[in-house]
């Protein structure tokens, strides 16, 4: 997108060039827009975008490929990570990148992320975790936390009778094959300048060859969460941050 | 009648019109992309200035109330309206507190 | 069990050696180029993962064993969206599991092989020899709209031929194609030559590698708009009519004024054979028709052979599957027989030719009706 | 004799919700209906439309050739669904958001301002059950009291606040679509479409 | 979506009211003695989820929302082992990755109900409604020699009522059912009438409990001697047959002299209703013939009612597939035409009564052929 | 079985009674059959025989029903915690208990025990890994160990290309639904006694309805590794028990 | 020609013969069901006083040769080749070291 | 004319390696051939077999109606391939391990103490090597250059420690079938069954 900089005017921000120029299926307030962003800003600057191939996950970022200007393949839900690891068998000089959400990733698509994870493949794994189903109306996802109320737990999630919050980044970081996992968070702009840094960091370690690399982002589905916008970041940060907290979770990179 | 709010028309490569929001004429740091704003005022509370609301006036392409910097002289380009944005309406400019260059 | 005697380097182009289907079919896939191969192990089919275990590597070319049959075939996808020529196979159980993915690729039309060696159902079953996926592999594996081009090999020197064959179509008509071999096939071993053929390369227009300087491509199945999901339906149809317009295979033995023909493939076929000589020596003019195109499959030929003919009978390992596309092919014109063995037998040529007799009896002495008894 | 009505417009707009009033409003009348929504592309956000089919036997066909009436509430469904009225049809325009107007001169065209009669009645967002008003006052498809019924019950036992809002939001569009009525002239066939 | 204007509590026997097809036949199984339910979210089929969600905790009764349709359909199979009543829903992707387990359960004969809501494919296709699965469900879905009763209801009222049948069916055959409903089936809202039916309770003697006492028993597909599972296959053959001679259901309107039938089921029987309605009224003798169950598919009747016919026009939400069947059924003694819309989306009524003036045409001008051109 | 015993003598040692007398299919020294006995044992003296519904894996063990004689119900390849979840949530009386090979567990059932465990389900899970698909004939698993070879790594398992072996119980034992996780070997006379003991506690863990149970037992197979019972012994002992240690994982019944 | 061996048939209920590989007369402190047993010596390993060995003479119904007793005095009824037999080959009984009672 | 034998036995006896070398050998004498495993039940351990079939044509039909000739091993597989033998066929049965007899007086049965062979040439387990040598030496299905050029093939390149006791068990069962030939008497018609 070009603008027109006022005389004299340095641009700020300004979006970036990799997010193409539409505007999105997104709700109000989604954060997928966000990440979506950070993505399309991390490989801009790296310089990724002519040899990214992404794939979608199955959710409401399916139109990921719609915003975010490079080479995508959509996988079957859950799948994204064994797509991506055809991809990185056959072409060793792409960059691979997948992009899921929690219902994807941490329910039916446990044991593809486990795996990669496992063979320590060198993908880059975007882990957007909303704690709901968004795209088929709301239901419970894994993430989900105790007492959330959702389409498929209308009176709030009980451990016996639903199970527990799984915590999936933690329980990938425990594998040798992960070089580096992370949570970022899209609730304000310093979280979000920190996730960024995580997407950033996590691509490199792709790039360096170190092995699996993943940053969960927790984040916020107002409508899935029956809430205004506001009231979802407020949750987000109240209430979600206490039980996901942000941070690196695991950086072997320095082991090698 | 209320119109319906037309502006940049998401069209790839198209040039950014005069800042909306702002009185003809005046400078603004930001360009808003007025018909991809869903109207879901996380910017407005990301805003420690208090520059920015909804145009309960109009409703864009999409169905909702635009966003609007009202107050442009508070502005101070700090971009975090735009970093918080989810549908990346925002580009900032650095503001021209003083003549020869940047606040920041 | 990896016999294991035959090292790669032997294998020359023309020579005449004893190899194991698996390992043969797996071979001729590194020779058709394949530039991939994802797996889970199964029995019958787990010399084929085996053999590229050891092949690929050697080839420099990568192999993977999945953490399933859905990882197998989800690698796949993504390997072959980016243009890759990829080769996945698996047996009876572990081909349910892919039904989802080749509803996928069927949909994004990416080109790949999937080789099913057939073991007994339903359910966990045997391991012996089957062909009760005929239905599977030509109509109802997926969901949706879609066929996939199935090739059914009837000996080891056949299913090493139609390997490359198969990824030619695949890569022509952009769709995955199954090769339909049966647990006979896949563990037995028989002398080949050896004729390795490696598809020519066609660039493609649509796959993945990073858009470098071009738009971003997508492959995707997804069109949410009813009128664009119509709109590629319709195109995937014509896709389909062209291949059965143009891609039918089918061979016939002793059709020449055959009043009885056999209608089998795969291991069945080679059964047939041997009944159909026996027969023949027994006075019964019989001669076998074998689809080797299951899908498409060669009705208006087989129409025709019918049309001459006073009964059809088909064989299968199966409790009758195929006999329901026979029946669709003649249209009750021609009567039509069915002998089948279920979970792992095979019926031995004794067998069909009794119901040779059984058919000759039936077909001259009260007036042909369109559907015989079927057993059992 | 089945007359089909389309509801359209944007997401947030109540369509669904009118058309089930709608549903509803008729079974209470004892006559038969079927109520099927139908999703724009996005799901999210975007376009959402729901078309309900009232008859006097089983309903038949879910989809039909040519709507008896269409509801549009924002600009692309009248694109969209404008030329779908069948001739002598009825279309309501949401005046408020649509400035174009069909071009037909076949079918009864009421440009509602929905949004001021529903600002008016106390509630600026119920759009959809001021378009409904409007058109039950303009075709008499239903009685009045069959609808304020199914508000009643479907309001009722949860959103009692919000029931008077929707009670008065309706009348106000009832009373819109009938003075609509009384002042102008009608096309001769408003109900010869299938 | 949930409807949620109707509290359970005045869901009362025999009453009218306006429900939503998914959540129609999710209060049916409930009312039908449903002991459980699991299951994972997908669209158009969510709202049935979600209703047991909410009122299968209130008879405290298990709801569980799986990791996935595998975890899903293989609880399913673990309950249903121990004699409890099931039901599991899901929609065509999800659908396809029950084929494993569904060939398990058919081979194991564990009963349970399977509810598609089938959407557009293939791939991830589309959420509009769809019957592109019907070759599925009918024929290929899992490996092996297997079939399962296909009921396929046509409004929210009838659904309820199958609910009940499908049940009864599970348990007196000891299979899996499938119900196949499209899209629109599950999405739309009509007035039932509430006519609620729990079958009987039949003590079984081999479902697995603990054995207290008694010998141990195992719930199992697996017969690794291939005589030991030609004989099992031998048995589900025999009880497959039984299921065909005795539990097929079809429903005819305006047969009686019509010249031209339509053979249509679900969504795509309403569409012929309203067709058949107006073409009689522009002079056509036109008649409905709906297969209610899909397997066993009612080809004697439907043989005999177009042993009286013209021509026979086959309309589906598919690019053609019940039309195999037809075609089977009447094996080229009447002309079938075949009519379809894919990806979501329906043929409207007025498509519909133009096909009929083409068969109309066709099968007064010329001598009859046996099979019309396809389309689209 | 009934024993004769000579006179006067007490017997020190007999076949469990839950023990089917019939031979085995099992190879010669293979640890599934102790780990059968073990279970035998242990439901026996719980008592809990009759009221037992165990789910058997594919593996080489799917004819464990056809040794213990408690009813059972047979999974598809990987998915016996689903089809146990499903038992335990209609028969809250029963006694469920499922038993998987490393290639069921660990590899195509990842979801699945991930899930159960996640859910807290009230099961006892008996997983033989002896690192190798044994019944297909001796594949690489998840838990292979890193050089191995296996007729699916015939040159030795590399980490770079095969991906990491899996610490499968380590990685349940995270998630807050795992009451209790152990592993247990069957290298000799006393590891097989502690190995006993995690398993009766396992049992235990249910019956206080306290959460989900784990027993990881580590296993030779002797024909998958290409060895002689007794190599495969002393390999058990010398490398694999160095990688996967035993003992008890987590124990969270104190929590409660 | 070398017999093949045939003893506790494994019918379930059956009772056991004599305890194989003893001297006739002699008493056994173990019960060897010896047609289940493969052959697999882990057993042999485990009995720290080198009481056991294959019988290389024989071969049993399952085709392997079949454990025996070697050295029946030298038994200890410890178990240890009990518990770590996969087949559940043994029934141990207390040894009769004292006449009045068992050794522990 | 095609000629089938079927090897069975325990699983570790080597019965899959014997047929092996036999499709081999029959390979070497350019005839077709086609050797097909059948796995009992139990898979690991327990009763397993193989089938080969040599002809001048390429090979039909896998199964056999019955067989030309089948080398048992132990007592199951008599009990189930006895049977199969067609009249005027072979049968060769370890007499090692094997007491009983198939009781049938329509076939040439010849016992063969297959360990002893084995032992007596250097290795007792090679018990399948010594019975395809009396095989080969009472029918002479195949030429012995060819089945010992299939030895040196399979096993020459790894293995050439074992090749050696291969070659002497193979000889010795080789011998032990020509001295059956020459000393009894045969039956009339020993090839016709197919
Ligand atoms: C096999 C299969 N099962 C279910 C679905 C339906 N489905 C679509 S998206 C989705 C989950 C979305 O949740 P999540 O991954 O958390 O993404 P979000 O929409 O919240 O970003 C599901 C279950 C499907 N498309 N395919
Ligand atoms: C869906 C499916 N995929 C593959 C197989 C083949 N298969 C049978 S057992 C097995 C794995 C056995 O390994 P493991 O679980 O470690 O058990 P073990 O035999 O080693 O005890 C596999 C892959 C199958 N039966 N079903
Ligand atoms: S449903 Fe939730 S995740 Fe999906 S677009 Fe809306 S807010 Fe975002
Ligand atoms: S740039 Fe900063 S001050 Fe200006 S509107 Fe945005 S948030 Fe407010
Ligand atoms: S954050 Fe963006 S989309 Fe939301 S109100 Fe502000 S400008 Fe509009
Ligand atoms: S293959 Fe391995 S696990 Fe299976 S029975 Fe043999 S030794 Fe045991
Ligand atoms: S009981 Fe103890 S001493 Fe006796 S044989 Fe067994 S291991 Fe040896
Ligand atoms: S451990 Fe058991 S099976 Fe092995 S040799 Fe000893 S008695 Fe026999
Ligand atoms: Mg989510
Ligand atoms: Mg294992």
């Amino acid at each position: 997108m070009t603008t027109v900089a006022p005389a004299g005017s340095r641009v700020i921000f300004e979006r970036p060039e990799l997010l193409i120029d539409r505007s999105t299926h997104y709700c109000p307030g989604c954060g997928h827009g966000v990440v979506h962003r950070l993505i399309a800003e991390v490989l801009g600057e790296l310089g990724l975008g002519s040899r990214t191939i992404a794939v979608a996950p199955v959710g409401c970022a399916v139109f990921a490929y719609d915003y975010i200007g490079v080479d995508f393949v959509e996988a079957p839900h859950g799948r994204a990570p064994a797509v991506a690891t055809g991809i990185r068998r056959v072409r060793p000089d792409a960059f691979v990148l997948t992009y899921q959400g929690d219902g994807d990733l941490a329910a039916i698509g446990t044991a593809e992320i486990v795996h990669a994870a496992g063979r320590g493949e060198l993908l880059t794994a975007v882990f957007v975790n909303n704690g709901i189903y968004g795209m088929t109306g709301g239901q419970m996802a894994p993430t989900t936390l105790l007492g959330q109320r959702s389409t498929s737990s209308p009176g709030g999630r009980e451990a016996a009778f639903h199970g527990y919050p799984i915590p999936m980044t933690e329980m990938l970081a425990i594998m040798p094959g992960v070089a580096y996992a992370a949570r970022g968070s899209v609730v304000d702009a310093p979280a979000i300048g920190r996730t960024k840094q995580y997407l950033r960091r996590a691509c490199e370690v792709q790039l360096e060859g170190r092995g699996f690399a993943i940053v969960e982002v927790i984040s916020n589905c107002p409508v899935g969460w029956g809430m205004t916008p506001t009231e979802s970041i407020e949750r987000l940060r109240d209430v979600v941050a206490k039980q996901y907290r942000p941070g690196v979770i695991v950086d072997r990179t320095g082991e090698g | 009648m209320i119109a319906v709010a037309q502006d940049s028309l998401a069209l790839p490569g198209a040039e950014l019109p005069a800042p909306a929001g702002s009185a003809p004429g005046t400078w603004s740091p930001l360009h808003i992309a007025t018909d991809r704003c869903k109207g879901c005022s996380l910017c407005i509370g990301a805003c420690t200035k208090g520059a920015l609301a909804l145009d309960e006036t109009r409703v864009n392409v999409l169905g909702y109330h635009p966003i609007q910097l009202i107050d442009p002289a508070a502005c101070t380009s700090c971009a975090l309206c735009a970093r918080v944005c989810p549908d990346s309406v925002f580009t900032v400019f650095a503001a021209l507190k003083t003549p020869r260059g940047t606040s920041r | 069990m990896t016999t294991a005697t035959i090292p790669p380097a032997t294998l020359h182009h023309g020579h005449r050696v004893l190899m194991k289907g698996n390992e043969a079919m797996a071979e001729a896939a590194i020779r058709a180029g394949c530039d991939a191969y994802f797996g889970y192990p199964i029995t019958p089919q787990a010399e084929l993962l085996e053999w590229m275990a050891r092949r690929m590597p050697e080839e420099g070319r990568p192999f993977v064993q999945a953490e399933s049959e859905l990882g197998a075939i989800d690698m796949a996808l993504g390997a072959a969206a980016t243009g890759a020529r990829v080769l996945v196979s698996s047996s009876s159980p572990g081909i349910s599991l892919m039904a989802e993915a080749m509803s996928y690729m069927a949909g994004a039309e990416i080109p790949m092989v999937l080789v099913n060696v057939m073991r007994g159902g339903p359910g966990l079953g045997g391991i012996g020899p089957s062909q009760a996926d005929y239905f599977q592999a030509t109509k109802g594996h997926g969901h949706g709209d879609y066929r996939v081009p199935v090739l059914a090999p009837s000996s080891i020197g056949e299913a090493m031929a139609l390997m490359a064959d198969a990824f030619e179509l695949a890569e022509r008509y952009r769709t995955p194609v199954f090769i339909l071999a049966d647990g006979t096939l896949g563990q037995a071993m028989e002398p080949v030559e050896l004729h390795f053929r490696e598809p020519a390369r066609v660039a493609d227009t649509w796959s993945v590698r990073g858009a470098d300087g071009r738009q971003p491509r997508v492959v995707r199945s997804m069109h949410l708009e009813p009128e664009d999901l119509e709109q590629h339906n319709r195109h995937l149809q014509a896709k389909f009519a062209e291949i059965s317009a143009r891609e039918v295979r089918w061979a016939g033995e002793n059709l020449e004024g055959a009043d009885l023909v056999i209608v089998a493939y795969g291991t069945a076929a080679r059964v047939a054979r041997t009944a159909i000589a026996r027969a023949r020596a027994e006075g019964l003019r019989a001669g076998l028709f074998r689809p080797i195109t299951l899908w498409p499959f060669p009705s208006a030929a087989l129409a025709e052979v019918a049309a001459r003919a006073r009964g059809l009978l088909t064989v299968e390992l199966s409790a009758g599957q195929m006999v329901e596309d026979v029946r669709l092919a003649v249209e009750g014109r021609t009567p039509v027989a069915f002998e089948g063995r279920t979970g792992g037998m095979i019926p031995t040529p004794g067998e069909v030719v009794e119901a040779l007799h059984r058919l000759h009896a039936a077909t001259t002495a009260r007036p042909a009706s369109a559907t015989m008894e079927v057993r059992p | 004799m089945e007359r089909s009505v389309i509801f359209a417009g944007f997401g947030g707009q109540g369509l669904l919700f009118a058309g089930q009033v709608l549903a509803r409003a008729a079974m209470n009348e004892e006559r038969e209906v079927l109520w099927i929504p139908t999703y724009g592309p996005e799901m999210r956000g975007g376009t959402a439309a729901c078309t309900v089919i009232v008859g006097d036997e089983p309903i038949g066909s879910p989809v039909v050739d040519a709507a008896w009436a269409a509801v549009v509430l924002n600009p692309p469904s009248l694109a969209k669904f404008g030329p779908l009225v069948a001739p002598g049809g009825t279309l309501i325009v949401n005046a408020t958001l649509v400035e174009a107007e069909s071009g037909r001169t076949d079918i009864d065209e009421l440009r509602v301002p929905c949004t001021r009669l529903a600002r008016d009645a106390g509630d600026d967002r119920l759009v959809s059950v001021a378009a409904l008003g409007a058109l039950i006052g303009r075709t008499g498809l239903v009685g009045p009291d069959a609808v304020i019924a199914a508000l009643r019950e479907i309001l009722g036992r949860k959103h009692a606040d919000a029931l008077e809002a929707d009670l008065a939001v309706f009348d106000g569009g009832l009373a819109f679509g009938r003075a609509a009525n009384a002042t102008e002239e009608r096309l001769a066939a408003t109900t010869g479409a299938g």
